[in-house]
């Protein structure tokens, strides 16, 4: 059985500018991994090609076995590959069930009643503690509980893969945890995770396995305590020490 | 002196920075450091009026820059290069280092100042009347750094010089950065990921962990310091 | 389920079929409805691409003048029925829009605004051109002219595309259209196909533009065949359309009482004056009350039909 | 068709063509700048034409030195334009920007147009001088004087405005803050009133164009729309790069206008330039109007 997700060889080139070069990896069933990375190595530009949202200049992306590389973002949804946006971005004015609902209509490669539908979205609701509010619109919500009725709209969508793009930022320690522990807790659910973020510890603590891109090329990958401890990981965060003096 | 006291800042209702407090005495360099998302970029563009903090107070030699257009913190002596560098791609090399000179209290030293720049950067006199936006990354470097002293500033802001640039270049940036400020008494904070290489020139640095200051010493004591790794790295 | 809401909405359905039958359902104030229906209807008709998907078209007089030429040579030249000549004018209106669509919703925001501008500019200016015979007066049909079929027609035609309005809201496809009307991106990453929503809402509109321009058409039978193309049957059905509340079902029909309303009053001391208080209502409304009047009436507490308020049951 | 109808006609289309560049200057330096798109641009231009008009019967002013009014004025009415309204969207970001600038000015083509209507009547209204009709002669083609002044004006302007443009502070602030509004205002632009003086120059553009085009032909309420659609042809035909190109694209579709009434005839003239801007919009169907304003 070939693994959930293999990345082959990407190459994306903007204008003349390289921002991602020769980047592979592959991600099993189950699995959390983390994507860590300086600002600007192209972690984004990675999830924004998994969904489908950028093309590759080169390269083949597999998922299941099949290539999803070229594919139109929706089909790619359809796949089974769910995704939450760096700046949060429900739909604002619609409420927070109707959110979730799209998420669970048009996502799901399985149909269901509509009773049925509307019970998921609930449901999805309840696993984020937001089923009190949902008739509220979500430009009415907190951007907290905004960034969690973005992670039940993709839930929704019942994925294989759900990729979190800096779902961490801006919290507290306290709410940091939460998310941890929500993310530890998508495993047994067999969804497969994979998360970008700056908060290390977070990631160090959520993450099975651990990617570092640098400036567009993969510089290291392995258990979260033996990438800290890579040198060249730890330049590319803080500097080359033989660069001056 | 600059002096940033118990600053916080929010997009929205999410808070950025926390109590941030901070000072650079006259002609000194400063070094900001802290990992992605720490709030670096927040406090600097604060600074120049372009976010609005909740709380706080900003001033410049006795002066209070809270809650000033930025076009006002520029004229009294303050400059910022930002992180996407702030060049203005489809106008002249020549007419960039110009526009440096719009603050009015730059005007009546234009040709001079120009003088001065094209003798810092002789790249740029070669290349004056090119558009900017043809330039290399090095070379754009350069028309922003000339630009900012164009504006005859009494202390630049740099938001992570280094980025995108090779380490040649990141090396040659610094190293004029510390010239300016021992050689023509400029004051300079720098915003930078890149430790090893802020706290080269610097001769005080802090750390911004999650929108608060969680460190501060001089050079030495921070390269020695172990909460540098923790921020960063979060071991 | 027939709560007082249900009721009160049956209880004006079957006050506006009995209309022309009781004694005050005169000549003049069905002419006052006619115009009414089919301008709601008209805004309507804009609103399921402009409300409900978010894509501002400037050009939605064309399919209003389409449906209308269609719709009036059918049946005065070709001697058609008139509901067979206005299905079809809708249907052709509805072509044509699955034509323009294609290279249309490949233009974002802004330019999808101007190019329909554009382009209705460019049909209103080729009839004009190639049929400027077709404005004869039609002697008998004027003699025998009786209001009563044309009221009717109106109401069905606006009936309809309430109906329809109703639905979308209620619809997994309406539900897609909003959610490419509110982030593409978004909308996308969740599995909704954003040129087949935007399509399907572009073709519906255009549809209905055409039923209510066949409508105007049966109802008013003299006219220059350009004149339904003009760009003030746009202009009239944004403008109602957000002062009522864009994007929502009852935001056009609220609009469109409100501007006949206030013509009608108006028209009778000051020419045009209305279009000066609308035009500053909308102004007004798109910078301080972006729901419009549906806002409005939703802040106070009484809900009308709300296209957001659509999955409650 | 004589060789003399030929010549006589494109020329004609080229005098008519410099009004569209006018007309179009004025919109595109407000987009590219504020990235707002002023669709009440073509009611402005009929502002201008009723203040010629008026100052011509009330004051017995010539209209060319009615332009010392009408300029004004009309920078006072896009100042007062900018302050009320189109300031308060230009705080959103670019999309929301462009979108709510589309409605109000679409608002506003609604209000001036009825409130000129109600002030004005319907008529078409012009001016008729002693030298209305004078023309000079060459070769057997008609070189009517008031619309050769059009040219002549466009490219004054054109120069002076490029001028303006490329070698005074405010003309360098203008340009930088079409291109990175936030990078202009680090370097110490004050942005919020380069957007209120660009504004108001778009508006003073347009009074410009409006005595021309009333001197020219006629001025009448409803004559705004046409005008704004001339101009955003003119704008996609150009894209936003240069103040020349704009006015020398406005000539471009005078001339094709022209050139096609000869090909098959005159009701076909209008639909010329607004088959070309689809034909241009389906191509380049985003990223019409990259560059900066030189």
């Amino acid at each position: 059985m070939p693994a959930l997700l293999q990345v082959e060889k990407i190459v994306k080139d903007f204008g003349g500018l390289r921002a991602l070069s020769n980047v592979s990896f592959s991600v099993e069933r189950g699995e959390t991994v983390g994507l860590i990375g300086p600002n600007g190595s192209g972690k984004s530009t990675l999830f924004n090609i998994i969904t489908g949202t950028f093309r590759a200049t080169e390269g083949t992306i597999r998922f299941n076995g099949e290539t999803i590389s070229g594919l139109p973002a929706h089909q790619i949804a359809k796949q089974g590959i769910a995704r939450t946006f760096q700046a949060v971005r429900p739909f604002m004015h619609l409420t927070a069930l109707q959110n979730v609902l799209i998420g669970s209509m048009y996502g799901s490669r399985t149909t269901h009643g509509r009773d049925q539908l509307r019970e998921q979205a609930y449901a999805a609701l309840k696993t984020v503690n937001l089923a009190h509010k949902a008739e509220r619109e979500a430009q009415h919500l907190t951007v907290m509980e905004r960034k969690w009725l973005e992670i039940a709209r993709s839930l929704a969508t019942d994925p294989q893969l759900i990729l979190l793009d800096e779902f961490m930022a801006g919290l507290n320690p306290t709410e940091v945890s939460e998310a941890v522990e929500f993310i530890k807790r998508l495993k047994d659910r067999n969804i497969t995770v994979i998360v970008v973020e700056h908060i290390m510890k977070a990631i160090m603590s959520c993450s099975e396995r651990i990617i570092v891109l640098n400036a567009g090329t993969k510089i290291a990958e392995g258990l979260p305590a033996d990438v800290v401890s890579n040198p060249e990981v730890i330049s590319a965060y803080l500097g080359d020490s033989h660069v001056h003096h | 002196m600059f002096i940033i006291e118990n600053l916080h800042v929010s997009y929205g209702e999410l808070q950025v920075l926390w109590g941030v407090s901070l000072k650079v005495p006259q002609g000194s360099i400063v070094a900001l450091l802290g990992s992605n998302g720490a709030g670096k970029t927040t406090t600097l563009k604060t600074a120049m009026g372009m976010m609005k903090p909740t709380q706080g107070r900003i001033s410049f030699r006795d002066q209070d820059l809270t809650l000033i257009p930025t076009h006002k913190i520029v004229n009294s002596g303050l400059f910022l290069v930002p992180e996407w560098r702030g060049t203005f791609a489809t106008l002249s090399v020549l007419e960039n280092l110009e526009l440096g000179a719009f603050p009015l209290r730059a005007r009546p030293f234009k040709d001079k100042t120009l003088e001065h720049v094209f003798e810092l950067f002789p790249r740029l006199h070669e290349r004056q009347s090119q558009r900017a936006g043809t330039l290399s990354g090095g070379e754009r470097q350069m028309v922003a750094i000339g630009r900012a002293l164009m504006a005859k500033p009494d202390m630049l802001m740099l938001d992570e010089p280094s980025l995108g640039l090779a380490p040649l270049i990141v090396q040659n940036t610094f190293k004029l950065i510390e010239r300016l400020c021992r050689e023509e008494g400029l004051t300079v904070l720098v915003v930078e990921q890149n430790v090893n290489i802020a706290l080269g020139i610097a001769d005080y640095g802090y750390i911004l962990e999650n929108g608060a200051i969680v460190g501060e010493g001089t050079t030495d004591n921070l390269l020695a310091d172990q909460r540098i790794q923790e921020a960063y790295l979060g071991i | 389920m027939l709560n007082w809401r249900t009721g009160a909405i049956l209880l004006l359905v079957v006050a506006l079929i009995a209309l022309p039958q009781l004694p005050f359902g005169e000549k003049d104030l069905l002419t006052l409805l006619i115009s009414l229906f089919i301008l709601a209807a008209l805004s309507s008709s804009w609103n399921i691409l402009g409300g409900f998907v978010g894509h501002i078209n400037l050009g939605h007089g064309a399919f209003f003048g389409i449906g209308s030429l269609v719709t009036r040579s059918l049946w005065l030249d070709q001697g058609w029925h008139i509901l067979a000549a206005l299905a079809v004018g809708g249907v052709v209106a509805a072509i044509v829009a699955l034509i323009v669509g294609a290279p249309a919703l490949r233009l974002r925001g802004t330019y999808f605004a101007i190019g329909t501008l554009a382009l209705a500019e460019a049909m209103r200016l080729t009839v004009g051109n190639v049929l400027p015979r077709v404005s004869r007066l039609p002697g008998p049909e004027l003699r025998v002219y009786d209001i009563e079929p044309r009221y009717y027609l109106a109401l069905v035609v606006l009936a309809l595309i309430v109906g329809v309005s109703v639905w979308l809201s209620r619809s997994r496809i309406g539900l897609g259209m909003m959610a490419v009307r509110e982030d593409e991106e978004a909308a996308r990453s969740l599995g909704v196909n954003v040129f087949l929503h935007s399509m399907l809402a572009f073709v519906l509109s255009a549809f209905f533009a055409g039923l209510a321009g066949g409508a105007f058409a049966f109802f008013h039978v003299g006219y220059y065949p350009n004149y339904t193309f003009g760009p003030v049957w746009t202009f009239d059905a944004v403008i109602v359309t957000y002062v009522g509340g864009v994007g929502t079902v009852a935001g056009p029909l609220l609009g469109a009482i409100f501007f006949v309303l206030i013509r009608d009053v108006l028209a009778a001391n000051l020419v045009n004056i209305h279009l000066i208080i609308f035009g500053i209502l909308f102004i007004a409304i798109v910078l301080l009350l972006p729901g419009g009047f549906v806002e409005l009436l939703k802040r106070r507490g009484q809900r009308l039909i709300p296209a957001g308020a659509s999955t409650e049951h | 068709m004589s060789i003399e109808t030929i010549v006589q006609t494109l020329l004609f289309g080229a005098l008519i063509g410099s009004l569209y560049g006018l007309a179009a200057l004025g919109l595109s330096i407000v987009f590219g700048v504020l990235k707002i798109l002023n669709v009440a641009h073509g009611e402005l231009i009929m502002l201008g034409g009723y203040g010629s008009f008026w100052a011509f019967n009330l004051l017995g002013l010539d209209p060319y030195l009615s332009l010392l009014i009408v300029v004004p004025g009309l920078f006072l009415i896009g100042l007062a334009l900018h302050f009320g309204l189109f300031a308060r969207v230009v705080r959103f970001d670019e999309e929301d920007r462009i979108k709510n600038s589309l409605l109000i000015g679409f608002g506003l083509t609604l209000i001036l147009q009825t409130l000129a209507t109600h002030l004005f009547t319907a008529d078409e209204r012009s001016i008729t001088t002693s030298y209305s009709t004078a023309a000079w002669e060459i070769l057997g083609i008609r070189l009517p004087l008031v619309r050769f002044s059009g040219l002549i004006i466009g490219i004054i302007v054109v120069v002076a405005l490029r001028w303006f443009l490329r070698r005074t502070y405010w003309g360098k602030a203008i340009r930088a803050t079409a291109e990175d509004w936030r990078t202009a205002a680090l370097a110490g632009i004050d942005i919020r009133r380069t957007y209120l003086v660009t504004f108001a120059l778009g508006a003073a553009l347009a009074g410009l164009a409006g005595m021309l085009v009333t001197l020219q032909g006629s001025v009448s309420p409803n004559i705004g729309l046409q005008w704004t659609l001339k101009a955003l042809i003119v704008v996609v035909l150009a894209g936003l790069g240069s103040v020349p190109g704009t006015f020398l694209a406005g000539v471009l579709l005078g001339v094709a206008e022209s050139a096609s009434a000869l090909a098959f005839g005159g009701a076909y003239r209008e639909l010329v330039g607004i088959v070309i801007f689809l034909i241009i919009l389906s191509i380049r169907p985003q990223g019409l109007f990259g560059g900066s304003h030189a």
